[in-house]
């Protein structure tokens, strides 16, 4: 499906070096893009490719050198704190390192999300229980919820920054390598979970990935990253996340 | 105190030696350690003064029981006595130099009579002094003290009546200064109180002059009468040091 | 054995009160450290360069006043602030008046304490904050608060240590306390065995203040 | 190739259940396994299987509530704190949380492994430079090499962690999801490192790993486990890493 | 402003001569806390339960020590130590001797302030360690301290800010230094302009001490 509707996020012309590296090649050079709102959009390229930089230019975390950024019509450059402080309540980030708080229980870090969404959107304090625990479930870590990070499994780990970023129902979604450690069971339930936020919620997802197969199965459309720059813009023949293998299916295909 | 073995007195009672012989005088503070500067001016041939600055009175003692240092000019006899009595001591006074008159006084009030009911009275936070306050206070009648106890070793609580209900409060002979801004009744030595522009004849409430208190020399018994004491002797009683003495108006010439 | 039960017959009830002085002047300062000293190592680690809240006008006097009282040698802050002291006390001398300084100090060294265990936190932390668009009083209190509590209070019993020490020198202003009853019983009196009685005493104290903080500490620990 | 060694890593009937985890099941469970001096061996399961626990246990890390733990004809479980030392200086380990020290640049980070080595087998100060730089070109990162960890892209650092645990060329070698955040270049570049490892040096490899093609490109044998138990054990009917497509050749032949 | 340079006429070589003092007591407790208060913060953390080197008699003792001295009232502490003193040093007052009971403090402090940092590195570098069969030198040098080494610094200067506090009580044993100055010439021979003015310059040499504490301590810094 082919995105429909408005732009949500536009880069123009956005470059950025970083400072102190010795390696003068820039992690983003010159970079414009469109993604349109209700998408699902695909980030690709080789390791080191400035993939995650696009990223964090999006939640006003890296400031490019140069170029402009605009997300939900608010040009991230021109927000004081307090503006970027909103915007970034209306995304969801999943981290390429994940960083879940230690001294929270799973369950604990995944409410965190709702307890600092805006105040209109926030479910009450009763409704917050059973909404982290579906979605706690929904990753398929309900009997984890009361385990502290470090007695996870770096799956696990994984799942649950997904939970957290998704808990509180984002407008847009930004994953970095959000199934990196992930069977392909558990990353079909999770591209489920993905599509499912674009179809019910509306929103926007973009996805970092290394694995075509994921691009395939959830992306719209993509955009494969070399050297800082959009070498190529594919517009994909999604086929179905419903379709992926389970894990011991495609082990039995694959290696039996 | 802490335990003292006896160490080595670094050369000081043979005077014999081309070198002159330096003599470790430990005193606190002003004006011992003027007059100790005065008697280094005025020592004889073959010996010379060094001052030791501490800060601490019990310390002035150890280290010269101990036989680390040769005299110290900080004590007066029954201080130095409880610290013979404590630490069995052999310490000695060999010379008074300069006594002092002390006195309570009073930002607020101009005569002791009017001491109010459950007035605050500051006196010092060492035994030796807080003796000779309670004492003097005893002797005006302001308060009663146990009978059994040796007044100049009196504490707070061998006052056997205090019909005012006088709170004391206890605390260094420096800051006693302070204090007279906010107690009804100051214990203080003229050399401190003068610094408030105050002085005993005319300011004190109370006063006592008692040659018993008088600042001694202070050496080992053994050394009581060797030639260097005899020279630190010599030296304490010069014209030097009489002038510092009679050019500071807070203490008196006791020699 | 006799001679302690001796001895605390005579001084037994001046040390408890001595030791009801100290505990006292702690119970004070450490509260004035948690609520004025914890919030002001956050402002200091927030208002800094690269921080969640960064200003630099906020973070000079934080971090200027942090600086000044913990440069005062504590003899000299206690005798500094007498005017003060009484100003606002009424009067500059006892244990009350003497407590002070020590909430003063207690504020400087706690702040730093604090302000060094925040900025052990891994940046990838203060970054979730950020992502999340928390506002500073939830970065704070959602977020850092929780992620430092364990090196928090493990740092409060340092600090409570370090107060027992500065609140020997209380004597000055008539402060009162187990280490001037140390001093002025023990030494300066010369009885050495109510010295090291009391000494003892303390150190029995801040072992068990110290084993405490630890064990809370380490279960607060989760990583 | 089916390894034909003696074996180097025995496992007899082990079993490990994490204590304070309110869950009951047992991350090993009752495991039997051998695996041959110079095989490469794959390790595969879903999310929170039990494999990370595996490795951990040979290398003394994580003690087995149960059975016996033999690695290079040592009992593991036998080991005082200096044998333990010195079996771990014959193991590499690439860990899952990549653990790089943050003060240390890229290529110091990798020299910790030459300087910890055991002396006998520690390359002099000279050749050390050399053999780090020859390491981290060949994780493709020869231009990194001054940064510090926390100027690296997630891929990155992961090929840091590689690069460290081959460095020291260790007898037995624990990946434990060494590829996850790479792309297909990257992985095949690894993938050659670690065959390599095997061929010329004779090191013992085992992967753990949640993509089959790693698998199928690299091992001699697989272990399936399912919730701690090895459900099966398969023997590859092995590809060639050296045909895995190139990323940019994948990217063009699945998306365009 | 007349006042002042008269007041430094008359009191400036004195008062040179009290920083000098300052400076060598710090200097020295200062190395004292590098050479002997850090290995022993070190062994602290490595021997404590889940250590790299766990060892519970070591871990007492080494606590112990730490515990003790820190709860010691300082200038019961200098009094204790002076037959001590005076059995390592020939003398047991003036600027070098008291120097010593200062060490023992610098030691123990720092320790304490080590062994906090190092219980904030992320328990993953000590895996790094564990896992590469380093031994506990190794594990130390190579690792732990480098990883450290931004926090170790910043606890240096918070320890020297300390220690120059407790240096004001050396005049006891006749240690001088700066802050007994103050005391002596200011507050006990009530000139408060020099006083105050004493003060100021001791609150300069911090401020100057602190910033270059965290300037190498945020240098040092790259995570
Ligand atoms: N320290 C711990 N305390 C309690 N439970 C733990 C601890 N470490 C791991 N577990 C649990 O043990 C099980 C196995 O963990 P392990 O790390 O071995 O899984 P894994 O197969 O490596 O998974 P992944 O692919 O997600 O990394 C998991 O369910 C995990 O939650
Ligand atoms: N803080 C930084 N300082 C200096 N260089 C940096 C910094 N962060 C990233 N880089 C460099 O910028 C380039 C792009 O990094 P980025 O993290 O965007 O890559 P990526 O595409 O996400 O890679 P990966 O798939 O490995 O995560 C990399 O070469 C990296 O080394
Ligand atoms: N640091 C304190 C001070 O400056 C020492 C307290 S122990 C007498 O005085
Ligand atoms: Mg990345
Ligand atoms: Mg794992």
């Amino acid at each position: 499906m082919q995105a429909s509707g408005a732009p949500i996020v536009e880069l123009a012309a956005v470059s950025k070096r970083y400072r102190g590296a010795d390696d003068p090649r820039p992690a983003l050079d010159d970079v414009d893009l469109t993604i349109h709102r209700g998408e699902i959009f695909g980030v690709i390229g080789e390791s080191g490719a400035g993939k995650s930089t696009l990223l964090q230019v999006l939640s006003g975390l890296v400031v490019p050198d140069a170029g402009r950024v605009t997300v939900a019509g608010r040009d991230v450059g021109a927000l004081g704190r307090r503006g970027l402080r909103e915007l970034r309540r209306d995304i969801g980030v999943v981290f390429q390192g994940i960083h879940l708080l230690s001294s929270r229980t799973v369950r604990d870090n995944v409410r965190l999300a709702l307890q600092l969404s805006p105040r209109s959107e926030r479910p009450s304090r009763a409704a917050q229980a059973p909404a982290v625990d579906e979605m706690l479930e929904f990753v398929g870590l309900g009997h984890r919820g009361g385990h502290y990070p470090a007695q996870l499994s770096g799956g696990e780990r994984q799942r649950v920054g997904l939970a957290r970023a998704l808990v509180a129902r984002p407008a847009l979604l930004l994953c970095d390598e959000p199934t990196s450690s992930l069977d392909t069971t558990t990353t079909a339930d999770v591209l489920r979970v993905l599509a499912r936020a674009r179809d019910e919620l509306g929103s926007t997802v973009i996805v970092i990935t290394h694995d075509l197969d994921v691009v395939k199965a959830l992306c719209d459309r993509a955009a494969l990253l070399e050297r800082g720059a959009v070498r190529e813009l594919f517009t994909v023949a999604r086929s179905d996340y419903r379709s992926m293998p389970s894990y011991r299916e495609q082990v039995r295909r694959e290696l039996m | 105190g802490c335990g003292a073995q006896q160490a080595d007195a670094p050369g000081a009672s043979d005077g014999a030696a081309a070198e002159p012989t330096t003599i470790q005088v430990a005193a606190v503070t002003s004006p011992m350690t003027d007059v100790v500067e005065a008697a280094g001016e005025a020592i004889g041939d073959g010996f010379e003064i060094e001052l030791v600055e501490v800060s601490d009175y019990v310390t002035a003692n150890t280290l010269l029981n101990d036989g680390e240092i040769d005299a110290n000019f900080s004590q007066h006899v029954p201080y130095m006595e409880g610290f013979n009595a404590a630490n069995d001591g052999t310490l000695t006074g060999v010379q008074p130099v300069y006594n002092f008159v002390i006195a309570f006084y009073s930002k607020t009030l101009d005569d002791i009579a009017d001491l109010p009911t459950g007035g605050t009275v500051a006196i010092p936070d060492d035994a030796s002094n807080t003796g000779r306050a309670l004492k003097l206070l005893a002797s005006e009648g302001v308060i009663e003290l146990d009978p059994a106890v040796d007044p100049y070793e009196a504490t707070v609580d061998d006052i056997a009546s205090n019909p005012k209900e006088l709170e004391f409060l206890q605390i260094p002979i420096s800051s006693l200064n302070t204090a007279y801004e906010e107690a009804d009744l100051v214990f203080q030595w003229p050399s401190h109180i003068s610094a408030l522009g105050l002085n005993p004849e005319d300011d004190g409430l109370i006063t006592e002059l008692d040659d018993t208190f008088a600042l001694h020399v202070v050496v080992r018994e053994e050394d009581a009468d060797s030639e260097a004491t005899a020279a630190l002797i010599e030296a304490f009683t010069s014209d030097e040091v009489r002038e510092v003495i009679e050019s500071n108006e807070t203490i008196e010439v006791a020699f | 054995m006799e001679w302690i039960t001796e001895l605390l017959a005579q001084h037994g009830d001046a040390m408890l009160e001595a030791l009801a002085e100290t505990g006292y002047m702690l119970v004070v300062s450490l509260l004035a450290a948690v609520l004025v000293g914890l919030p002001l190592g956050m402002t200091v680690f927030l208002t800094a360069r690269g921080g969640l809240a960064e200003h630099r006008p906020v973070w000079s006097v934080a971090n200027m006043y942090i600086n000044i009282v913990r440069s005062f040698p504590f003899l000299l802050l206690v005798v500094f602030l007498i005017p003060f002291t009484r100003a606002v006390m009424g009067t500059s001398f006892g244990t009350q008046a003497a407590t002070l300084p020590l909430c003063f100090v207690a504020v400087a060294i706690y702040a730093r304490l604090v302000e060094q265990i925040l900025r052990e936190i891994p940046p990838g932390i203060s970054l979730v904050a950020r992502t999340m668009g928390a506002t500073v009083p939830q970065a704070v209190l959602r977020v850092l608060l929780p992620e430092a509590r364990s090196g928090l209070v493990y740092a409060l019993t340092s600090a409570s240590i370090s107060l027992l020490s500065y609140s020997t020198v209380l004597g000055v202003v008539g402060g009162g306390g187990i280490g001037d009853f140390a001093m002025r019983y023990g030494y300066q009196e010369y009885n050495d065995a109510l010295m090291y009685i009391t000494i003892a005493v303390i150190v029995v104290c801040v072992l068990a203040l110290q084993g405490i903080g630890h064990r809370i500490s380490v279960r607060l620990d989760r990583r």
